[in-house]
């Protein structure tokens, strides 16, 4: 990978980290409300296998998925609005922080309720199969949520009928404050996908590289019509101060400081590793992280600055769908 | 052009002519294609447009109805057709919180072009689980429609109106209307999609039914015009929206109002009904607005029971009686 | 004997007290355990009864709801927690299909001592999909009861009768109760589960709600009796059956009748609530029945628009006003 | 295996037989109505599992039950009524074909509704293993039933708390009209077992002496603490000249002459073998055809003549478990 790509997934793991600050800060300070789930930590997932994928391919994510969206190409500023429930967010204020939807981006949404990524993704892929399209589908998860019926009954169709999906498991280790040990009789997640002939493997969801690498390949054998593929990758809370103080605000989780053992930041190994590659220095890391700051300052001010939805743009958007359509009285 | 066909035969030309005229049409469910669908609606389909378009399915509703939600996100405008609408609990998650929300949650960016077919209500003897009934259910959604189609003229009609809509549909048919028959004109212009009809005018009182029941109000109807009843017979067609004006307009004119519904009566469909016109005609009505409804029961499996757990034609006219008599009113 | 409490507390003390006397009773769900549950209801019972009495399950709600149905036929008495009623929809076919219809379809073989725990109703800015009330779709199955606890002392005394029944019980609790206060007797007996009390007795007119509802109706009854309206406000603390004799009562005697609930309006629990008193109390009644309910809107997730989306203490204000002012009434 | 088990074992797949027979002529005659799911070509795997089993074990089964609860014990005459819908029928009439239930004998039902069984079994076997009583919990399913969701959430919880399951796929290749291939990516069903590491064979359900030592094997393990056990029956509908009529008139199905190549009716096959062994002969076997041939048709006459519940008796079922409660009016 040339230093181009390397700075690139480094500014958007820069980016991340910033944005779910800034978004922690708002929460503190009461701007944002509702559930908020943070991702601290786990950037080497969302920028490595969001890298590796093509504009066509199909995002379908959960709850957590500030920063899948980020990746993907959705303005700051569009996301930090809708988490403030703004009418300039990228779903006018009426999805908010677990339900971010961007169809020019072909970001299919977060979804609230465990288990529901997949026949989202199921179907998307089953579109794109139908219409015989080079197009990925990339569905991500938590390591709690694969113990949801609907992840065995999606898995099964999708390796029935060869359909293009990327499972992509992001196992942090915990189901809110339940241990994998602890909720699933196989803890080696990736293994859950032998029941259905899908291939399979484990990566360090800790190192982008190895991440990006993994997805690489994978979403190139999905593109190629050998049907879906599976990738776990085994990735922490941050091991880092301030999203340490980020997760504490998220309730049930264990503590961060826990998590210490688990190994350094996924950020400071790719700095560092950058470095050692002398593909940057610690002066362009440094420059990089004030110029995301300034984007992400810019989107919190959009956000605080943009007007609120209205009821009258609540029912119109109910009722978009029914343009064309004669409900109730005849036509004259 | 008019011809008399079976119920199912009607849905059956409607897929088939909106499949042969827009390839993003698809349909998919449990033995859909191979073997032509439980109650044949599918049958042919297979054969003509291939199994891409006409997907048999494993047992996994909850993830199948997913899976025209996902794929409706992508413009295709799947019919999803759940086997009987007692399946339909395993895909409740799919119905309410994503074919039902994405469209609002996403502000508008995903409309949901999806047809979720499936047949409520009791059949014969099999069995409480078996025999769920689930409107009110559906009816509390915002972001869902319903469609109740009584005769093969609106399952023809209403299942094209269902196919063309962006919105997320429900369209529930009923497990003893498949082999009613009815004159289907193809080329007639149908009406609204949720518009109501009268059935029958009769000046004495208004009886609101929908799917199944419908069939009984007019069989009672009958039966109480030769005792000089003379009862509107209101079929909704749709139960979400409800075409409020048809049905008002009708009690206003004749100030009695019954409500028949297979549901079970306990916060079934008819409470809706009964809730909202008796605030909208409050001033009109001689007499309470009455439900016939089914009793509030697990479905027995014995025959007798059974038939005696959901309205029956005699119920209706014994409460038409009942509602026009003059004795019971007070003050 | 008497404390002030949170209602959290309240179910605590009631799970604690039947766990020590009878040890036919575990309870389950997601990080029930451990971590003492999402809303602090199971805080310390692990510690306490251990890890086969108080089981933290994966996020599987269809499977452990119907795990404990399993449980229970074996006689057991378990506790299902589903951590909100959204997750419910997952666990609809155990509940509807499996709860409530073994008791009948066995012949009376296998009584249900089963009670599902969960939080109904709009929190604060959870978006549509953790906004679900679905109380409507629960009281139309027959076999299933459901109660509905406004204050910490019912949340105790319902949950321990709730525990010691033999039928399936829904037990809808609601996100913004967990951290209300209030007086507690333990030794108190308590009324009978279903029986609905009156919060507040006046003249002008009935105010029946259940749940959170129940408590902005009576900071609604306040500051109507400022301005010279006398409101009943009744709790009616189950949902399944209903104390109809309770409200018929009222009604009788105020002639007005108001309907507050949090569900939405369409085909929500207020519609069986008006559809039987306007059976009911037909010729008492001076003006048709109010409903005040959540709009028919999927909830916005913007602050503004959510609060706007469910009833307010001043919507129950102005539709009181409207319903007792002498202005509206025709004939 | 002595002369008197395998002639107990014979007599149990005869009167199988007869009792389904009896059961389509009753249907063909209008007498029983409803759906109607029958057994003959797999009484094998009925017979070898059941027979296998303690009193104190509990038993978790389909629509497909009618054998279930016979061989289980649940006396003829009262299954018969059942299915006639009649007050002397097992669950009083309310429950019918699909829905048979037996507290003493601890069999737990018959659902409808495919993937319901897993959970009941699994609370069954959570009541058992919390008690610490050495009894096992047989859970039966059909290969289509594989792919609900509920067979993946049970069979993890199953597996993460060593729960005493026996689960038992009757695997006859067809999810009514679609062959298994069609419906499942992976056709072992066995194989399945892996992703929550259950131990799992495959066994031929033709032949009910595997199927009984492969049961018994399986139960003494989950007896003993060894957590759930898997068995993948092998089974195929009747190569029978009546019982292929009889599956005739179950919609959707296979036209059993197709079946026909599968080999030989498992009943037969068991015939040959005790006559081979000397057993029994001939004779032996046409007197046991007659004698359960007896008890059939009388079972059949008593259901016939038997009443029909009323209302009242169906609300008092209803209500029956708020005997000792006070639900709305206070005691005085
Ligand atoms: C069906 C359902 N059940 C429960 C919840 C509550 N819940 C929200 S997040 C969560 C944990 C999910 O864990 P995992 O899949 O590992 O994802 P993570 O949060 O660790 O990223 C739970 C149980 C839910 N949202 N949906
Ligand atoms: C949830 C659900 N979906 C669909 C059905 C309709 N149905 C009844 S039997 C059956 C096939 C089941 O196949 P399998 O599990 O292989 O059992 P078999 O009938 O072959 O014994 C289906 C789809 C049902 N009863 N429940
Ligand atoms: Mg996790
Ligand atoms: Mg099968």
């Amino acid at each position: 990978m040339d230093k181009w790509h390397m700075s690139r997934m480094l500014r958007d793991m820069l980016r991340a980290r910033a944005f779910e600050e800034a978004t922690a800060q708002g929460y503190a300070q009461g701007k944002i409300a509702g559930f908020l789930h943070l991702y601290p930590g786990e950037e080497a997932v969302a920028v490595g296998v969001l890298h590796a994928a093509e504009p066509g391919d199909y995002v379908v994510s959960t709850y957590r998925e500030h920063v899948h969206a980020l990746v993907r190409g959705i303005p700051a500023q569009e996301i930090m609005a809708e988490l403030h429930g703004k009418k300039t967010g990228i779903s006018k204020g009426m999805g908010g922080s677990m339900h971010l939807f961007d169809a020019s981006r072909r970001f299919l949404g977060g979804y609230a309720i465990v288990g529901e990524t997949y026949p989202i993704a199921l179907g998307a892929a089953y579109a794109v199969a139908y219409r015989r399209l080079p197009e990925a589908v990339i569905c991500f998860f938590g390591d709690g949520a694969v113990n949801q019926g609907t992840f065995h009954e999606s898995l099964n169709m999708a390796a029935l009928w060869k359909l293009p999906i990327l499972f992509v498991c992001e196992n942090n280790h915990y189901q809110i404050g339940t241990e994998i040990h602890r909720h699933s009789a196989i803890t080696e997640v990736y293994k859950r996908a032998c029941g259905y002939g899908i291939p399979a493997e484990k990566v360090d969801g800790m190192d982008v590289l190895s991440v990006h690498a993994a997805a690489q390949k994978a979403l190139e054998r999905v593109r190629s019509g050998d049907g879906p593929q599976f990738l776990e990758l085994d990735a922490y809370r941050a091991n880092d101060p301030i999203a340490a103080a980020i997760h504490e605000a998220e309730s049930g989780y264990p503590n961060p400081a826990a998590m210490a053992a688990a190994g350094p930041d996924c950020i400071s190994l790719f700095s560092a590793h950058c470095c050692r590659e002398k593909h940057l220095d610690e002066t362009d890391i440094e420059r990089m992280r004030q110029e995301v700051q300034t984007e992400i300052d810019a989107a919190v001010r959009f956000a605080e600055e943009s007007a609120e939805p209205d009821m009258e743009t609540a029912w119109s958007i109910l009722h978009a769908n029914r343009r064309y359509e004669t409900l109730m009285e005849s036509p004259e | 052009m008019s011809e008399e066909i079976y119920y199912w035969q009607a849905l059956n030309r409607a897929m088939d002519t909106e499949m042969a005229a827009d390839d993003s049409i698809i349909t998919l469910g449990e033995d859909v294609g191979l073997y032509g669908g439980t109650y044949r609606v599918t049958e042919g389909l297979m054969a003509k447009y291939g199994e891409w378009r006409v997907r048999d399915t494993p047992i996994s509703e909850n993830s199948f109805t997913g899976l025209g939600v996902g794929a409706a996100m992508l413009g295709l405008r799947p019919v999803v057709e759940i086997m009987t609408i007692n399946f339909a609990l395993f895909a409740i998650d799919a119905i309410i919180n994503m074919a039902a929300k994405i469209p609002f949650m996403s502000g508008g960016q995903f409309p949901m072009p999806l047809t979720i077919r499936m047949p409520g209500g009791v059949a014969r003897q099999l069995g409480a689980q078996h025999s769920q009934r689930l409107e009110h259910t559906l009816m509390n959604v915002p972001g869902l429609r319903m469609v109740v189609p009584a005769t093969p003229q609106d399952a023809y009609g209403q299942l094209r109106q269902a196919i063309h809509s962006d919105d997320p549909i429900i369209f529930l048919e009923h497990e003893l209307l498949y082999f009613s028959k009815g004159v289907v004109d193809e080329t007639a212009v149908a009406p609204p999609i949720h518009q109501a009809m009268l059935r029958r005018t009769g000046r004495d009182m208004t009886c609101i039914a929908y799917s199944q029941m419908v069939l009984l109000a007019l069989e009672a109807a009958e039966q109480l015009a030769s005792e000089g009843i003379e009862m509107t017979v209101i079929d909704l067609r749709s139960l979400s929206p409800i075409d409020w004006e048809t049905c008002v307009q009708s009690v206003q004119q004749t100030h009695h109002c019954l409500i028949v519904e297979e549901d079970c009566r306990f916060a079934g469909a008819g409470a809706e009904l009964a809730a909202t016109l008796q605030e909208r005609c409050f001033y009109f009505l001689d007499k309470p607005i009455q439900r016939v409804a089914g009793l509030d029961i697990p479905t027995p499996f014995n025959g007798k029971l059974e038939a005696a757990s959901i309205p029956r034609t005699k119920d209706i006219i014994e409460a038409a009686r009942r509602l026009v008599s003059s004795a019971g009113v007070q003050s």
